[in-house]
Parts: structure tokens; C-alpha cells; sequence
């Protein structure tokens, strides 16, 4: 795929991607998620992504918007706990930013990402610093506009250190007190415990990069 | 359990299909977004006016579905807030020239759905906005909202914004109105008894006889504190204290009074409370200009009463006035 | 005990007042006989329609009280038969000079009262007849009745002879009226929860969770049998077939089907009920030209429902089509 | 009083008579209710009767179609069981005759235990024979008939003979089997026992004959 735009196939791919990483990794999310949490992560990802599959073959491809926006929508029904609206809002942002449009490049998805962390802060009402998936986007976010500036053709490079940013994430927070979610309500016990949605954006983006440039 | 249902996956659709099989004329029914819409919508000429919150507070808000209330409603499950795609598809199919005006009580779960369907909707263009209702004072957070939670006050909103609507209102204007509604409106409730969802087979809270939970929410969140029962007149005075002190509602003000059973509590002993409430307005100097005295907003089968006060303008007196028909009716 | 009441002794005159203060211009009460009535009665222009059974079965007949329905009503305690001189006095303060139509409802205790407070009047040249509801169909005799029992169809003949006493219609007209939509209307109710009057602050029969008593009459009185609870569908079912079975209904008959809650139940059940009552109409042929879903005639909060068919002919469509107005309202 | 017509006064009286009859005998009647019915005949009466002599005082006396009117209202709603109804059908039905009448003569009160025999076999069904107090009213009733036809202006005789005809009824009685009120239940039960409304009604007579000519 590198240094070509990305289409509906891709997009198919890469949903595929997350899906898959939400399978093989139910329990390990789950446990992540019992350490500070309510323990229902990785179980509610898998729980809702089950229903995705299953009507897999079903969803509309006429064109990406419409795709990702079936994927939201189900997403965000079935998929339990705060995870539903902020991942469903996530896919929807995407689905929303992509319509009238093809094909996708890398200035598109640095757009979706933001579009999508703005959602999810607005679905939420988490800030940056909060200990939550925002912050894995952001830095995953802004490795991706790096590289589009210097290298805009580059999918592979991309990829490859928007991956490394989103495990770096992983440890640069692990020392902050969670402030959203069920986290927050165990207070200072989550200071050192890492935060499983972060750790899950960080898996996807390590699959991703897998999947698309191996 | 002892309720009439068959199987209880399919509570809400056959409750549905009954409410569209007595309404033939009047409604028309989506099975795959428990949508249940005015059959002569959408229209031309008027903003559309949607709400979908959890079932199990019927009659709010699929029987509340008529001319002068609201064009469509598409409630999730019990107790659950609707799907996301409910909310979007409800817009996107009653949507017209005018728009549509959605109206979400503050609860996460609805609140997130219908800003989500906003988004979609706006997206393709079409020309939403939405009004949320938090009228309920028992608390400030509660396990499923950051606020106050929306309840019966609701009525009144629907009831303005749905007979300003019928007569050629804005969405603009819709949505001034609805949140100038919700500003006035308060309301404070209390369960004697715990409810039993179908699907759930089991109470959704526990409670003892000759205990009450004062400031109950609509889905059984605990208000204010569990005590123990209380004659009628004293369970007014701190639900009537408590919602007039809010607004604070003052000597002179002209009002509007509901009385809502939560589902359990039958209508003899509503208008025992309405006496008590009625007493405290008039000590208070409190003008009663209308009254309701009926099932508004329920939690399945659950005992128990909330009140409501609305302060009263000629704008609002004169919307409530307006004719409207839904299917809760006696004849 | 999870009702809201103050003395117990004062439940019924409490709920009279709260009726009265929700309905300042149009009813007024004599609290020494539980006396609801018009405040535009009596009248020199029709013949007045009065009704007093036992309380705990609002909205009947209390809140029946208004424009195209009763002129008055006189309930005793909680289900016990109104004294005699409750009955007599509404007679003679309603009597004018088109006379009084009592209706009462097949209970021995309902039929004395009003039978002796019907001689007393005659006695005083007042011109007053009665008409006799027994709809029940569940059992012959019981408890408290010899023949059967009347209970929701009730509303039916008040909603009749309400709207052709206003029309204009005389005594002999509205006693021969009456009797005809007694003829024709059949009832049936299962409960599945026992109630609790407040005086007597224990429940009036036992009755285990997933349990129902097919038939049971309104004060809680025996029906057909007890058995374990069943679908809302096989319920229906056999409410439907004893009701429509009885008079017989036949193809190609016009109908009024009405679901009637019996105080705990909520409106989303009786939604469910009507569902398969208008399927099994229309297996049978029956077309529905009115339905009513909601309560009209209940026990206390006690959970359960009943269904009625009335056979409509032009002349009680029209009736039933004709504009009344009583305190049970959304609105 | 002999010979001379009664008066609101003497009707008071037998009101009177009639409600310490109850209060006196009280035990009595329920013990034989309980026989063979369900042993709340006394009790009845009495907690009725009970409400009439505490509002005695602002009993309606215009004449004597308000006071009996009054009295028949009290008793239907305040006395028990099947009494209720019975007894102020009976009151009612005299009040109702003495309408516009300020005195009542002998062939009056004929008229009257006429016109309430005839109520109360109408208020609850019974027939003669059928083992209630109408088998102690209607030789009652004959016994003053009869002396109206003899001697219409003695009073003492009819009073005699009226209480004689009542107490009578009891033995005549005794081995029918009841067909109404809650004896009716215990079936072939009753067939031996006395009943105690036909008690109640021969007591009643030997009392108001004292009370009326000693
Ligand atoms: N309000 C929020 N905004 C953004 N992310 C959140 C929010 N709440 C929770 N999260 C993320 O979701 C993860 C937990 O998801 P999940 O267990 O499904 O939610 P819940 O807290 O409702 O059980 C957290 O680790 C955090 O990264
Ligand atoms: N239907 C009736 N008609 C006439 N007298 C009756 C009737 N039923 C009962 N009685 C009389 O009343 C007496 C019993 O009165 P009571 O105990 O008050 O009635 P219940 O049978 O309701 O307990 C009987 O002994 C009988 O004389
Ligand atoms: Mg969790
Ligand atoms: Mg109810
Ligand atoms: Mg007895
Ligand atoms: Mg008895």
C-alpha cells in the first residue's frame, strides 16, 4: 500500500484490524481494566465487535462514509460501558470526515484523528492528562502529522512511528491519576497502574502497522 | 413476576404493535427503530419534535406521540437509552423543510445517543437541535447522569415546544422555548415500591414495606435517602418544599401543578396527595392555574408519586391551553 | 403497606377534596355523603345520572363525574356499598324535573341501598328508576352478588345513557337504553396481585408471586379458579374466548374493545393486552370501531386487568362518539 | 294508650322498645346465630341500634314519617349482615306509609306490617316457610288483624294476642330448614334449632306488650 492513498479496502482492513485486536486480547483488557477499574473492558469491546462480525458481510460499502458510519452506529450500541459512544464516536467522526470522498491520505487521517479526539473530549468530557485513550491519540496524532510533514507520501514510516508513539503513551502515563471513567472513581489506585484503553490504542496501532506494512 | 408479557425480549415491540393496533389512523410503527411516528409526518410545515429515552416510563414518550406533543418517539429498550441509530433514523425520517427539535432528558446513556445522531444527522445537512431537560432536584450527580436528571417536567416541555410547533414555531424558537420551559420547570419524586424490568426477572432495587426512597429516580437511582413511610400530607410537605425552594417558585407566581403516579400507584391516592399539594400552593401564594392528576412519566410498576411545579406566563399558559391529541385518552 | 394515605378513616373524603380542589369549577362535593356532582346540577333540562358503589375502584365513579357522563356520584368506604342515605340524598338533590336515573352495579350491597333509597324518593313523588349492570361473565354467583357481577362494562352504560341524557332523552328513553348496552356488553378480569385497603392494612386475599386468579371480581372476590401465572398472550386468550363466547359475538359484528388496567398494572402491559385482543377480534371477525386502554375500573392497586366487548349498532356508536368531560384527563 | 290512636310519642317508644330489646338480649341472639348460622345476630343489632341511641336526641321529629325515616337510615347503614337492609326496610316501609299522617290507628299499623312484610320478602328474597323473621311478622301481622276486626279500638287485645301469635311462631318454626341468610348455608342444620330473627321479632312483641300496657 505504501505511498498510495487508502480506500474503502483498507478501511475495511484496518476496522478488521481493531476488531481482531479486541478478540485476542478480551481478557488481557479485562484484567488491565479489573487493576483500577470495573474490569468490563476487554469484554465489553469483544462483546460489541462480536456484532460487527456477524453482520460483516452485510454492511454497506458504497463508499467509506457509509461503511464506517454502520460501523459506528453499531459500535456504539453494542459495545457496553463509556467504551460504546467513545469508540463509536471515534468511527463516526471518521465516517463523517470521509464523506464526498474515495480515497484517503495521510493529511485525511491526521484530520480524522483529530476530528475524533475532539468527539471523544466532547462525548466524554475528558481532558488531556485525564488517563484516557485521549491520551494515547494525542501523541499517536501527532506523530502521524509529523510525518506528514516531512515524508507525506510515506504510509510505512507512518505507521511505523505513530506505533511507537502510542506504546510510548503506555509508560508516560502510567503515573497519572485517572479523572474519567470508572477509573476514576478508585481515585489514587490507579497512580501507577497503566490505563487499559490506552494500552488497547496502543496494541491497534501496533497491529496496524503489522498488518499494513509487513 | 407478577406482570403480562410474553417473551421479554419482545416487551417493547408488542407494546408498540398494541399502541399502533389501537391507534390506527393516528400512528405508524418502524419495528427496526421502535419508532412510532405521527402518520401524517413529516410535513412541511412544522418542526419536527422527537424524544426517545429508556421504555418502562409509558406513557412518556411513545403514547405521548399526537398532534401538539411530539411527531415521533423511539424508545430503547426497557430502561436503556435507544440505540444511537434509533435517534438518527427517527431525525433523519421525520426531518423536513423546517427541521427537527430532539428533546433528551439528562441522562448519559440518551444524551450521548442523541448528540451522536445530531452530529450524523447534521453532517448530512439536515437542520437539528436539541433541547435537554433536567428538572428533577433530588440530587446534583447521580449514578447515571452529571446533573440533574430529566423526569416528568418533560411533559411540559414536549407540551410547549409541541404546541408552538403546530403553530409554525422555528427550530430557533423551538429550542428557546424548550429550554425557557426547562428553566421553570421542577420536580421531586419518591418510590414506595422497587420495579421489575421483564428481561431482568428481578426487582432493580430493594426495598422493605413501610419504607420509602425519597427522591427516587425513574430507573430506581437513590435520591436523596431511603426512611421509613410516612403518612401522605409529610411526603408532600418535603417533595413540595423541596421543588418550590428550588427556583425558587414566589407569592404571586401563577403555576401549573402535576401530580404523576410512578405506574404502581393507582389514581385515588394521587388526588390525596394532589389535596396536600394543592393546600401547601395556596399557603405559599402560589396561583394553580392548571392541574394534572394522572400517570405522566412511570417506572414500570413501581409505587409512588412525584410533583411537579411549572411558573406560569401568558406564553406558557396559553401553550398548555392548545389543543393537542395523543393516544392516552378515556374515550 | 405502600400507599400514600393519611388516617385511614379519612381516605376517601381526602380523595373527594383533592378531586374537588383539581376541579374547582366543575364539581363540587357534600362531604356528610361523599357526594361528588356537576356544579351546573341540577338541571331543569335533563334527566340526571347518578351512581354510588364501594371507593377503591377510581376512576369509577367519582371521577366519571361531568358533562356527557354522571351528574353525580356517592361512594361509600373502600369497597363497601354506599349507606342508603347517600344514595337517597343524591337522588334528591340531583332530582329535577326530568327525574333520576340511578345505574348500579350487581352487588348485593350496592342493589339494597340504592333499591331502598329509590322507594324513599318515590315515596316523595320523586320520579327515579334504576338500571341493574351485571357484565361479569366469570361466575354466576358470588361472594357478594346473586347473578353476576357488574364491574368495567359499567362504563359503557354511563358513557350511553351520560351522552343520550344530555341529548335530551327521558327517564323510560334512558332506563330502556341502559338495559340494552347492559345486553350487550361482556366482561372478564384476572388478577395478579391481591390490594390492600388502608382501614384494614392487610391485603383482602392471598395470592403467591406467579400466581393469578382467572375471573377474580373487584373487590378481590373468587373467580373461576387460581392458577399459575401464564403468557400475556394465553391470558388473553381465555379473557377473550369466556367474554366473546358469552353473548355470543359473531363475525361481522362491530365492536367497542376495551382494556381496562385494575390499578397496578401499567400502560405498557395493557398495551401488550390490547395486542392480542384486537388479533383475536379480528380472527373471529369482530371489527373494532372503538378501543379504550387504559383504567376505568379498578381495585385499589391491585394487578391485573379485564377486557370488555361491547356489540355497537349505529345508535351506540354514535353515543359513544358524542363529547363528554369528567376530571380523568391528560391535559 | 289504650283506644286512642299513637302519636309520634308512642312510635318513639317502640323504637325504644325495640333497640333495648337488642341491647338486653344481645348474647342471646348471637349464641342462637350460632346454631346454625355464623353467630352475629345479637352483635349486629346492637352495634347498630348503638349509633340511633347515641344520635337520639337530634333525631328528626317533625312527625313521624321523618323520625322513622331517619331511623331506617341509620339502621340500613349501621346494622350488620343481612339485618341491616332487613330491619330498615321495615322501618322505611312505615315511615313511607305514615306520610302526611300526624296518628296511626290499628288498621295502620296492619297496613304497615303489610307494606314492610312485603318489603323485606322483596329486599332479600325470602318466602314464607322459608325459616326468617317474615314467619314470626306474618302471624304477627294476622294476630293484629284480627283483633282490628273484632275489637278495632283495643289496643291492650292487640298487643295480647299480637305477642302470643309471635312467641308461637317459634315452635311452629323450628323444624324447617332455613332457605335464606347465612343458617341457609348450614343446610339440614337448622332443621331443630330455633331461628333467632323469629326469637328476636317474639321477644320484641312480649316486650313492646309489656312496655305498652303496664
Ligand atoms: N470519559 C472518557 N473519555 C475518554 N476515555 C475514557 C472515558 N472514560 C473511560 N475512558 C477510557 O475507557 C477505558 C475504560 O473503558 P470501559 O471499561 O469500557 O469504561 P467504564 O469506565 O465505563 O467501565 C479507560 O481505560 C479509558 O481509557
Ligand atoms: N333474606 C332474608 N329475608 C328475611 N329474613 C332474613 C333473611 N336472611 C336472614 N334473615 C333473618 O335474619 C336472621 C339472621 O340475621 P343476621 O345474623 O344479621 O344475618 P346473616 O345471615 O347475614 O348473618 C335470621 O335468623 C333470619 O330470621
Ligand atoms: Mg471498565
Ligand atoms: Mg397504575
Ligand atoms: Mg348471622
Ligand atoms: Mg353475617
Amino acid at each position: 500500500m505504501a505511498n498510495k492513498n487508502i480506500t474503502l479496502v483498507e478501511v475495511e482492513k484496518a476496522v478488521q484490524v481493531i476488531m481482531d485486536t479486541a478478540f485476542e486480547n478480551e481478557d488481557y483488557f479485562s484484567e488491565l481494566d479489573g487493576l483500577a477499574g470495573d474490569g468490563d473492558f476487554g469484554n465489553s469491546l469483544a462483546t460489541g465487535f462480536q456484532v460487527i462480525r456477524e453482520q460483516w458481510d452485510t454492511l454497506p460499502r458504497t463508499n467509506i462514509n457509509a461503511f464506517l458510519m454502520k460501523v459506528a452506529m453499531l459500535t456504539t450500541s453494542h459495545v457496553g460501558g463509556s467504551s460504546g459512544p467513545i469508540w463509536g464516536t471515534a468511527f463516526m467522526r471518521a465516517a463523517i470526515y470521509s464523506r464526498e470522498k474515495d480515497d484517503l491520505n495521510l493529511t485525511d487521517i491526521v484530520n480524522i484523528f483529530d476530528s475524533a479526539i475532539e468527539g471523544i473530549m466532547q462525548r466524554g468530557g475528558a481532558q488531556p492528562g485525564d488517563k484516557t485513550l485521549i491520551d494515547a491519540l494525542i501523541p499517536t496524532r501527532n506523530a502521524l502529522a509529523q510525518v506528514k510533514s516531512d515524508a507525506p507520501d510515506c504510509w510505512k514510516r507512518a505507521l511505523k512511528t505513530a506505533s511507537e508513539a502510542a506504546t510510548q503513551s503506555i509508560e508516560d502515563t502510567k503515573n497519572l491519576q485517572a479523572k474519567r471513567g470508572r477509573q476514576c472513581f478508585t481515585g489514587e489506585r490507579s497512580i501507577g497502574t497503566v490505563d487499559p484503553g490506552i494500552v488497547a490504542v496502543a496494541t491497534i496501532m501496533n497491529n496496524m502497522n503489522k498488518a499494513f506494512t509487513q | 413476576m407478577n406482570k403480562f408479557f410474553n417473551d421479554p425480549n419482545n416487551f417493547v415491540p408488542e407494546m408498540c404493535e398494541g399502541l399502533v393496533m389501537a391507534n390506527p389512523d393516528t400512528l405508524k410503527y418502524v419495528p427496526e427503530y421502535n419508532m412510532i411516528y405521527r402518520s401524517d409526518m413529516p410535513s412541511n410545515d412544522k418542526v419536527a419534535i422527537v424524544q426517545g429515552s429508556g421504555s418502562g416510563h409509558e406513557p412518556a414518550h411513545i403514547m405521548a406521540v399526537g398532534k401538539g406533543m411530539l411527531d415521533a418517539a423511539c424508545p430503547g429498550n426497557v430502561f436503556a437509552a435507544p440505540p444511537v441509530d434509533f435517534c438518527y433514523e427517527c431525525i433523519k425520517r421525520m426531518n423536513g423543510p423546517k427541521g427537527v427539535l430532539y428533546i433528551v432528558n439528562n441522562y448519559q446513556g440518551d444524551k450521548m445517543a442523541w448528540q451522536m445522531a445530531e452530529e450524523m444527522a447534521l453532517a448530512e445537512g439536515i437542520n437539528v437541535k436539541g433541547i435537554m431537560v433536567d428538572d428533577d432536584v433530588s440530587v446534583k450527580d447521580s449514578t447515571h447522569t452529571i446533573g440533574r436528571r430529566g423526569v416528568a417536567g418533560n411533559f411540559f416541555v414536549i407540551k410547549a415546544v409541541g404546541a408552538a410547533s403546530e403553530q409554525g414555531a422555528d427550530l430557533d424558537a423551538l429550542v428557546k422555548l424548550g429550554n425557557k420551559v426547562n428553566s421553570l420547570v421542577r420536580t421531586m419524586g419518591v418510590a414506595l415500591t422497587s420495579c421489575t424490568p421483564p428481561a431482568k426477572g428481578s426487582p432493580i432495587f430493594q426495598i422493605s414495606d413501610g419504607e420509602m426512597e425519597m427522591g427516587v429516580g425513574i430507573h430506581g437511582e437513590p435520591g436523596r435517602r431511603r426512611d421509613k413511610m410516612k403518612a401522605a400530607d409529610e411526603i408532600i410537605e418535603e417533595l413540595f418544599n423541596a421543588v418550590a425552594d428550588d427556583l425558587p417558585f414566589q407569592s404571586g407566581d401563577r403555576v401549573a401543578l402535576m401530580v404523576n403516579g410512578l405506574g404502581g400507584t393507582p389514581i385515588s391516592e394521587l388526588y390525596i396527595l394532589y389535596r396536600k399539594a394543592a393546600e401547601m400552593a395556596k399557603a405559599r401564594g402560589l396561583t394553580i392555574i392548571k392541574n394534572y392528576v394522572n400517570e405522566y412519566c412511570t417506572s414500570l410498576e413501581m409505587a409512588g408519586a412525584s410533583l411537579t411545579l411549572l411558573k406560569l406566563d401568558d406564553e406558557l399558559e396559553a401553550l398548555l391551553n392548545a389543543p393537542a391529541e395523543i393516544p392516552i385518552r378515556v374515550f
